[in-house]
């Protein structure tokens, strides 16, 4: 089952790939959708299997490396993390793809779309699947080449090209990261399966290891190294750059690889390896600093993004800080259950916007919309639940509110918590995660605002024409809808309350153990790590209550509505208003829109410092110096003294003679010289 | 100082004196005749170191093959050639002191290598020709020419051979048009074919 | 029978030689002219029929001749054979080109009989007198020859510069004689031997350091090689290829009897020269041929520069030094004639040619010649799995066991350099578009050269291996 | 199946057969038949290239995986105390199926391509190939020399005559820069020849050598494989030889002639001079990464395709060589597995520039542009092997790299670190190659009519992209093939290092 | 005062480098030069005798003779040479022999 789970999609792939212009079509889109259709299926029946009933799996499918002492093999490692993102990615990408049927629909090139939508699931199951560093490492960079292929879909068009290559690289740049990780795992473990490398992550703790010129903390560098893997893959400050130029691929695209899945492949990295990052607090620290300022970062900049993908791109960017700052503090299973939440929301946002853009064919300019919430009246609604689900909005204290709402409000609690627990950088992440939360309201209702009321801005005939999305494209939305309303309410106990000892099974680590795990040295026994756990988050998790201050339960739900009402006031009330702002604005708005100035410090800094240093070596290093100096240098000199040996020879006899006379003498002077005679 | 030891000391500070100063002369002389005649005193000078030294018969034939000779071919050759010698270039001075310091040096080291002569010990053994002391010069040579040393006799006629062969193939132009005596058909040449007899009858002509 | 006459049965090739060669004269006299190619065709007989004759005494203990004048043994053996081969060949390789330039005449075959003969004492002398008069009656034979194309100032130019300087080179080399003479009291090579082997005094040394000097313008090492270049190319063509194989094998091997003979017990001394002037001929050779357009000057200059290579192996002054020196000049004399039999069909509609760039696109005008040449230049470079690389292999491993580590890297380095402008050769026939053709030639060239260069193809199995059972052989009669 | 007499002469010397057979029918024919010959010389050499890759299988399914030492060992004596000895380990095998495997393709590659003097083109291909075959089968030292070095011969001829526009100056640049390295190899062969008293390599293999010695046997032998393989800084040669060699030129040197660098450290540096190789081995990562960082730079700003893929092959050199030097199993398999996946992988992207370059008779990138419209079938191919080529996780190409950084990280972090660095920027230069000619829209008029891949071209990556992916997924085949010759050479190492450490 | 070997061998070696001298010092005519080595040859005809009386072997002498000999054969040739190449280039003198080089 589990193997055509994460099989299927390939099969799918590679028979539309190879096969698309042979079967036509339709065809292949028939093919690649119904093996996702089936490997969801079978993907909630194994979520069922595993989380509820657990069994837990280890299937080996076949040997890879074998090398010395040096082994990984091919296996898929069925736990509930696991099974959580079996479902969040297989479901998810089912929808995108019956929703691509529509969206593409005036594609030519509709098979190659869909075998790359099913190459990536496949990757992604093999990356969720993974049992091992290097299995994981393949699906991880297998999504990003599957998404470098579809950001890089339009081909024709140059941006899309340069965006694709720029994730692509950026991506490596994280993956640079990962890849010295693995090999110090090795190094430090000598196998890099996880069972082997977790369970002797404690006997390591103290271990301190030669790298480049430090010495260091084995598991500490680990982490640090993994992490910035995860950086690049999910798109955390420094590394964010490439996201939201990403959005320039089709919009199903953006949903399923930029928003549910891929990017998430770095928060589950840092869940999945919760044994190291644990017993790594700096390393930790790390990363729940990257994740509040990538929170806080992306936010800003998505305030002032008038393309309607960028802003939710950058929304999905804060978001990822949310989780990784979560999973920074410990948070692990909130980190988990807000990528959960955040899968379906962050799509039904996603095809939201694509059922606007197609409906207003191909606009994404959110200055030149309007109004629309009359001509696309089911998209606007499920764009509203998905920027509620977003907003995290529900009323604190109680289990009602959308998926955002469980998942976003414990981790920012469990921030405040760490932050009274005494674990580094809680509080300031809890007001950073307060701050952000502000400015997701406000930047998520002004999309709403701008697309779907106040008056239309863009071209007449545009709007005329504009229309509601045919039913293979609302059907998903309706269904993420509804996840994005209900996932919060249904999962909440399981991954964050008082049942998620039995559900997580040990599959990632649960906070609270953290600090005293450190301290303690008190090895968590691979073997039996759920009673532990069952105890402790009994204690601190009783149905879903939260030991926080209630201004501090409520302070999330306030800044939402704050954000909303400015965000009101500003396009609904005054609309108008933001446009002028953003008009006058000298500094503030221009550094905001224009990202910070990330891209151009990068491209002055990496990409004209590379070219300028592939050119300083090309002409200065291999043409003048190395071949110079070289051989055409060597070939100059040898034609120069050819021609000065010619020279000698100037057909003279009196010259020959001379030469002649003079090798004599000097023989003869050397040898009487030398006392060549021997003594004689 | 004896008359004994000083004539024949003299006799060659003189031969060897004028070797040099000729040999010299051979070589800075302007006119090729004139160095051509330089180089016949020299050998006359070395035919007289050669006496000194008791070696009479090489002597002669220095004189003999080479002022007869060898010199007197020069001189027909430079005369043959009619060289304009006013023609003559100048142009000497460039790499003469190198040249000359070169040469310099080769004589000091040749002479000093001269100087640290001493009979080898083995020297006594290995002779091939050993000079016995009632034996004049000539008598010696005519013992060993033409018994040990001749197979180099032969061969130094093969020598001679080639450097004839070579002149003629060199030199030798046979010019169209031009009547040469051929020997056999001068020979073989016949009465009949030199005389007719024709009767004339008188008054007819031929 | 007298001691005489068994010398004279000793030497019986080279009586055979002498009297072909005295008949053929006065056959050439009284027939004139017309008798050219007659002859031609009688000496190259008379010169395999030598070799013949040489090598049925193979089996025979060395002996000496005249009272030790000469020696006949394994190496003489060795390097009659080797010159009665080329010098038979190049009278072959030869004939089309006299004709075509109009310079046939009998006196041609019988100077090259009668240098052959010097080269055949040369190579058998034991006694410095004979080495003397080999080397004159030689010497004298290829002055002649220089310029035996009266016609051509070249050719006399080329004569006139041999001359001057050969006669000045034996001037060298008799003051050498005349040296070691004084100092040791004999000019038979045992003596030599033995008096060197008691005491080396300075006198004998620079009798040496002048006999080497003399004898290194007959290999053309430099700084004796002035004349090579210019000789080269104003000499008729089969003139410059005798000269380039023949004289330079028999100097050679005469170079080595010396040094490994009577010389031998100052090997510290000449060594020091020996190494010298191989340096010094790898360097000028391998440099000077680069600017060369004339494929005449050029293999004067590679002749110079394979002279310097086979000086390393000389210079090592070991029993396989000399073995490997011998197999090299084995395969030099091979891949020199083979490379003269392509340069001689270098004949286009308006008379022969000389220069490289003529060579242009041969490899489609006339395939299987330009074949033969490239394999054979990829030879002489050195390269694997030709010959010349095995013959390049044992001069370092000769070199090396010498201790003359840095001489045999010196060496490698050079080859690499002169590679470059056999290269260059071979570019020209391959790379290049097609200059006007060749005119096809005898049968006589093409085929010489491509049995030269299927000799030098690894194919030939039998060749190296038994080339290295000679060497091997002639190298035990010095130790 | 029944072992096969003399299955290495075979194999090694029937593509000679092939040739000579060519040649002689060749020189025989005149005018008319010379046409016939050169149009059938294609099929007779395919045909003799496929019978000796089929060999070499047989060879294979014959071979001893469990046995580390030399097997179908062949031994006659030759001269001057020489022999003609031949035997294969599993390093020496997976280099000669390499090289079998690759020729036919260049023969299809070159089929119909190659329209002057094609006869004599194959034929210099078939000597190619038997000297190729011969430098990894080979147990003498003074044969394995022969072979090596005249490899250069074809080359020369097959770059200077069917070569570019610079193809004269590219040619003599190839030959003398590789020339005079391996003289200098010489200079080493013949000292060690001397020292052991023998050409044998399996003597040559155990016996010690004095470890002052080595350390100048072991810079001979780099100056040669260094040129070889190449290293930075004498890599210079590769990029002009390759852009003007034709494309299966291109494909032999890089598929294999530059394999012949490694194997030659595998085989002699390492074993031979242990010692040395550990006192230099910090030099050689020094370049090795310096390679790896500099040429992928460089690489970057290349306009030529084929002086990119070939700026890339330096790169991906330096990881072979960081693998050898790291001298743990890890690195050295690793190293072998990045020799035979560069050989299929750049090897397979010089052909995909050979085919735009048929089409278009140019390989500057900037005339390129949009062909994924026209040629869809060519783009994926193109796309597989520039992601094998990056070293993507699931080709071929990652194994290489994983491992052979794998075993630099044992040794220093900092080979690591520098060789991910490459990593990364392997991803830009490929990428944007990639992008420039095949994305974007067609802009150069001329490329309006390109047609995709006709059959013969899909015949000829069909098993390149095979073994790309299934040598990517399923790397055992290669490392258990090369293992316990691996291993035991890593042993032999270990074991004269701590010789050396007792000694002190 | 004793007249002994080494004045002769000093006779002979300044003679000898006068002839080495003059080959490459002139530059006017070649005849010169072929005088020039008769001159070297006597010297060394010189220290053969010298030698040979020194030693008390005839050797010296014969050798000396056979010098002559060769010598004369030698000239024999060279005034041959000098006569075609004057036929020719119409000069014998040394500069104008000159063009082949380089």
């Amino acid at each position: 089952m589990y193997l055509l789970i994460v099989f299927g999609p390939l099969f799918g792939a590679l028979i539309a790939g190879l096969f698309g212009r042979l079967i036509g079509d339709r065809l292949a889109q028939l093919v690649t959708t119904g093996f996702l259709i089936l490997s969801a299926a079978l993907s909630i029946f194994a979520f069922k299997l595993v989380a509820y009933d657990g069994h837990e799996q280890l299937i080996h499918v076949m040997n890879w490396f074998e090398v010395g002492d040096f082994q990984a093999a091919w296996a898929l490692r069925i736990d509930t993390l696991t099974a959580v993102m079996l479902v969040v990615v297989t479901f998810v990408s089912s929808l995108v793809h019956v929703y691509s049927w529509g969206y593409m629909a005036d594609d030519p090139h509709k098979a190659r779309f869909f075998a790359y939508l099913s190459f990536f699931t496949f990757a992604m199951l093999m990356l969720v699947t993974a049992n091992n560093f290097l299995q994981m490492f393949f699906g991880w960079e297998g999504v990003g080449l599957a998404s470098y292929l579809l950001i890089g879909f339009w081909y024709k068009k140059p941006t899309a090209n340069a965006a694709a290559i720029k994730a692509f690289v950026t991506n490596r740049v994280g993956d640079f990261g990962f890849a010295l990780g693995i090999l110090t795992v090795f190094a430090v473990f000598g196998a890099l399966d996880f069972d082997t490398v977790f369970g002797a992550a404690h006997d390591k703790a103290e271990l301190v290891i030669p790298f480049l010129w430090m010495k260091i903390n084995a598991i500490e560098l680990i982490a640090f190294l993994l992490f910035i893997g995860a950086m690049g893959k999910s798109a955390q400050f420094f590394l964010h750059v490439w996201l939201p130029d990403a959005m320039e691929g089709p919009t199903p695209v953006s949903a399923l690889i930029h928003a549910a899945t891929m990017v998430t492949a770095g928060v589950f990295l840092v869940a999945r390896c919760a044994p190291l990052f644990d017993l790594a607090p700096h390393a930790s620290l790390f990363v729940t600093v990257i994740g509040a300022m990538t929170a806080f970062f992306a936010a800003t900049v998505g305030l002032v993004q008038n393309d309607i993908k960028r802003v939710i791109a950058y929304s999905t960017c804060s978001q990822l800080g949310y989780m990784f700052m979560a999973g920074g503090l410990g948070l692990y299973d909130a980190a988990m259950f807000h990528l959960f939440t955040h899968a379906f929301f962050k799509a039904l946002l996603f095809l939201g916007a694509g059922s606007v853009i197609i409906g207003l064919h191909h606009e994404q300019d959110m200055r030149k919309m309007g109004g629309l919430a009359k001509k696309m009246p089911l998209t606007w609604v499920f764009m509203i639940i998905g920027t509620i689900a977003l907003t995290g909005l529900g009323i604190p204290g109680t289990d009602i509110g959308f998926a955002g709402f469980f998942s976003k409000d414990a981790i920012i609690e469990g921030a405040w918590e760490a932050g009274t627990a005494g674990t580094a950088f809680g509080f300031e992440a809890f007001w950073v995660g307060i701050v952000a939360a502000l400015m997701t309201s406000f930047y998520s209702w002004r999309v709403i605002f701008m697309t779907f009321h106040g008056t239309y801005r863009g071209d007449q005939h545009t709007f005329d024409h504009a229309h509601e999305s045919p039913r293979s494209m609302l059907v998903p939305l309706a269904l993420l809808s509804a996840g994005a309303i209900f996932a919060g309410v249904l999962f909440t106990g399981d991954f964050i309350g008082d049942k998620q000892g039995a559900f997580w099974r040990g599959s990632t680590v649960i906070e609270a153990e953290v600090l005293a795990d450190v301290t303690s040295h008190e090895a968590p026994e691979h073997a039996a790590p759920i009673a532990h756990e069952e105890a402790t988050a009994q204690e601190d998790h009783a149905s879903g209550g939260h030991y926080v201050p209630t201004w501090v339960a409520w302070s999330p739900f306030v800044v939402t509505l704050i954000g909303f009402a400015i965000a009101w006031f500003m396009y609904i009330t005054r609309e108008g208003l933001g446009a002028r702002m953003a008009a006058k604005s000298r500094f503030v708005h221009p550094f905001l829109y224009n990202k910070w100035y990330f891209d151009e410090i990068y491209d002055v800094l990496l990409v004209r410092g590379a070219r300028k240093l592939g050119d300083l070596f090309w002409k200065g290093g291999d043409q003048r110096l190395i071949d110079g100096f070289g051989p055409d240098g060597f070939a100059a000199t040898t034609l120069a003294s050819a021609k000065r040996i010619a020279k000698l020879q100037t057909g003279y006899l009196y010259h020959y003679a001379f030469v002649m006379l003079l090798g004599l003498v000097g023989f003869v002077t050397w040898i009487l010289v030398s006392g060549g005679a021997g003594g004689h | 100082m004896e008359l004994s030891v000083l004539l024949p000391a003299m006799a060659f500070y003189v031969f060897a004196g004028a070797a040099i100063a000729f040999a010299f002369g051979v070589v800075a002389a302007r006119n090729p005749v004139r160095s051509v005649l330089f180089l016949i005193m020299t050998f006359f000078s070395a035919a007289g170191l050669f006496v000194l030294l008791g070696a009479e018969f090489l002597a002669m034939i220095l004189v003999m093959v080479y002022v007869g000779a060898v010199a007197v071919l020069f001189l027909f050759v430079v005369m043959m050639l009619d060289i304009d010698f006013v023609e003559m270039r100048q142009g000497f001075a460039d790499y003469l002191p190198l040249g000359g310091l070169l040469a310099f040096i080769l004589t000091v080291e040749l002479i000093v290598l001269g100087a640290s002569w001493s009979v080898s010990s083995k020297a006594e053994g290995l002779r091939q020709a050993p000079i016995s002391g009632d034996q004049d010069n000539l008598s010696a040579f005519a013992q060993v020419l033409y018994t040990d040393y001749a197979f180099f006799l032969e061969a130094a006629g093969l020598v001679l051979l080639v450097a004839m062969i070579g002149a003629i193939v060199l030199t030798n132009f046979h010019k169209k048009g031009i009547k040469r005596q051929n020997i056999p058909a001068q020979i073989a040449r016949k009465a009949e074919d030199g005389v007719e007899l024709v009767d004339i009858k008188p008054g007819q002509g031929l | 029978m007298t001691p005489f006459m068994s010398s004279l049965f000793l030497i019986g090739p080279e009586i055979a030689l002498t009297f072909a060669a005295l008949a053929l004269l006065v056959g050439g006299a009284v027939r004139g002219e017309r008798a050219g190619s007659f002859i031609n065709t009688i000496s190259i007989a008379v010169l395999l029929f030598a070799a013949i004759w040489g090598l049925k005494s193979a089996g025979a203990a060395p002996a000496e001749a005249f009272g030790g004048a000469l020696v006949l043994d394994r190496l003489a053996l060795f390097a009659k054979t080797g010159i009665l081969l080329s010098a038979a060949l190049v009278l072959a390789i030869g004939t089309g080109f006299l004709k075509l330039e109009k310079i046939v005449k009998y006196e041609y075959a019988i100077l090259v009989l009668l240098a052959t003969l010097g080269m055949m004492v040369m190579v058998s002398a034991n006694d410095l007198l004979s080495l003397y008069v080999g080397l004159e009656l030689q010497s004298l034979s290829l002055y002649v020859l220089a310029a035996f194309n009266r016609s051509s100032l070249r050719a006399s130019e080329a004569g006139l510069k041999y001359f001057v300087l050969g006669a000045l080179s034996s001037g060298l080399l008799l003051y050498g004689i005349s040296l070691v003479y004084g100092f040791v009291g004999t000019t038979r090579f045992e003596g030599i031997a033995e008096a060197a082997h008691m005491d080396a005094s300075v006198g004998l040394v620079i009798g040496v350091v002048f006999v080497l000097s003399g004898l290194a313008f007959k290999i053309s090492a430099v700084p004796f090689h002035m004349w090579t270049p210019d000789v080269y190319q104003g000499a008729p063509t089969p003139v410059t290829a005798f000269f380039a194989s023949a004289p330079k094998f028999a100097a050679i091997a005469l170079i080595a009897r010396l040094l490994m003979g009577p010389f031998a017990d100052m090997a510290d001394q000449w060594q020091q020269v020996v190494v010298a002037l191989s340096v010094l001929s790898m360097t000028v050779g391998y440099f000077g041929a680069i600017m060369q357009r004339n494929i005449k000057r050029l293999m004067a200059y590679s002749s110079i520069a394979n002279m310097g290579y086979a000086m390393i192996a000389l210079a090592a002054g070991s029993q396989r030094g000399l073995e490997a020196l011998l197999f090299y000049m084995g395969l030099y004399l091979i891949t020199t004639l083979g490379m003269f039999a392509c340069i001689l069909a270098m004949r286009q509609s308006e008379g022969m040619v000389e220069n490289i760039d003529d060579l242009a696109g041969l490899s489609q005008s006339r395939p299987g010649l330009a074949l033969s040449f490239s394999l054979l230049l990829f030879s002489i470079a050195g390269l694997p799995p030709l010959a010349g690389f095995f013959g390049k292999l044992y001069i370092f491993l000769a070199a090396v066991e010498g201790g003359l580590l840095w001489l045999a890297i010196y060496g490698a380095v050079l080859s690499v350099v002169g590679a470059f402008y056999y290269l260059r050769i071979v570019k020209i026939m391959w790379f290049d578009e097609p200059a006007p053709a060749f005119v096809s030639s005898s049968i006589v060239l093409p085929l010489t050269a491509g049995i030269a260069a299927f000799m030098m193809l690894p194919g030939a199995l039998w060749l190296l291996p038994a080339l290295e059972r000679w060497s091997q052989a002639a190298a035990s009669s010095l130790f | 199946m029944n072992a096969l007499p003399h299955i290495l002469s075979l194999i090694t010397f029937l593509p000679l057969l092939g040739a000579l057979i060519l040649l002689i029918f060749r020189a025989s024919a005149r005018g008319e038949d010379a046409d016939i010959i050169d149009r059938n010389a294609p099929s007779v050499a395919l045909a003799t290239s496929l019978i000796t890759f089929g060999l070499s299988i047989w060879a294979l399914l014959d071979f001893d995986r469990a046995n580390p030492g030399f097997q179908f060992v062949e031994k006659a004596d030759w001269f001057g105390g020489m022999s003609y000895h031949l035997g294969v380990d599993g390093i020496s095998l997976s280099l000669i199926i390499l090289t079998t495997f690759l020729m036919p393709l260049c023969f299809i590659a070159s089929w119909g391509v190659v329209k002057k003097r094609v006869t004599e083109y194959m034929v210099a291909f078939l000597i190619l190939e038997t000297l190729m075959i011969g430098v990894f089968s080979s147990l003498d030292i003074v044969l394995f020399y022969i072979f090596f070095e005249a490899g250069l011969i074809p080359m020369f001829l097959i770059i200077g005559v069917w070569g570019g526009v610079d193809r004269v100056y590219a040619a003599f640049k190839f030959f003398l820069y590789t020339l005079l390295g391996s003289v200098l190899m010489l200079v080493a062969v013949v000292a060690m020849i001397l020292t052991a008293g023998t050409t044998d390599m399996v003597a040559l293999l155990d016996f010690d050598f004095p470890v002052g010695m080595q350390t100048w046997l072991w810079l001979g032998f780099f100056a040669s494989f260094a040129v070889k393989m190449p290293m930075w800084p004498v890599h210079t040669w590769l990029p002009d030889a390759h852009v003007q060699a034709p494309t299966a030129g291109s494909v032999i040197l890089a598929g294999v002639l530059l394999k012949m660098g490694g194997y030659g450290f595998i085989r002699f540096s390492l074993p031979m001079f242990p010692d040395a190789s550990q006192y230099f081995a910090p030099f050689v990562f020094t370049l090795s990464v310096i390679a790896i960082i500099y040429t992928s730079l460089v690489a970057f700003r290349q306009t030529d395709m084929k002086k990119l893929i070939a700026y890339s092959s330096v790169a991906h050199m330096g990881f072979v060589t960081i693998g050898i030097f790291s001298m743990n199993v890890i690195g050295v398999q690793g190293a072998m597995f990045q020799m035979i996946s560069h050989g299929i992988v750049s090897g397979a992207l010089f052909l995909v520039v050979g085919v735009i370059y048929d089409r278009m008779h140019t390989r500057e990138i900037a005339a390129y542009g949009g062909l994924a419209q026209r040629m869809p079938v060519y783009a994926t191919v193109f796309m597989l092997f520039t992601m094998a080529n990056v070293g993507l996780p699931g080709t071929s190409g990652f194994i290489g790299e994983f491992l052979t950084m794998m075993g630099g990280y044992q040794v220093s972090t900092w080979i690591a670190f520098g060789a991910a660095t490459g990593v990364i920027l392997s991803a830009v230069y490929a990428l944007t190659l990639y992008k420039r000619v095949i994305y974007g829209d067609i802009t150069n008029p001329k490329l309006v009519d390109i047609t995709d891949m006709v059959r013969r071209e899909v015949i000829t990556f069909s098993p390149l992209v095979l073994a790309t992916i299934i040598f990517g997924i399923w790397p055992s085949l290669v490392t258990d093939l090369t293992g316990p010759a691996v291993e035991v050479l890593v042993e032999q190492i270990t074991m004269a290092a701590d010789q050396v450490e007792s000694m002190k | 005062m004793d007249i002994g070997l080494g004045h002769y061998l000093a006779v002979a070696a300044i003679m000898f480098s006068i002839g080495v001298f003059g080959i490459f010092v002139n530059r006017k005519n070649v005849i010169i030069i072929l005088m020039s080595i008769e001159l070297i040859l006597l010297s060394v005809n010189i220290n053969f005798v010298a030698f040979s009386v020194a030693l008390h072997d005839l050797g010296g002498q014969v050798f000396a003779l056979f010098v002559l000999t060769v010598a004369a054969a030698e000239a024999a040739v060279g005034l041959a040479i000098l006569v075609v190449y004057f036929r020719n280039r119409g000069t014998i003198a040394v500069e104008d022999i000159n063009l082949m080089k380089g």
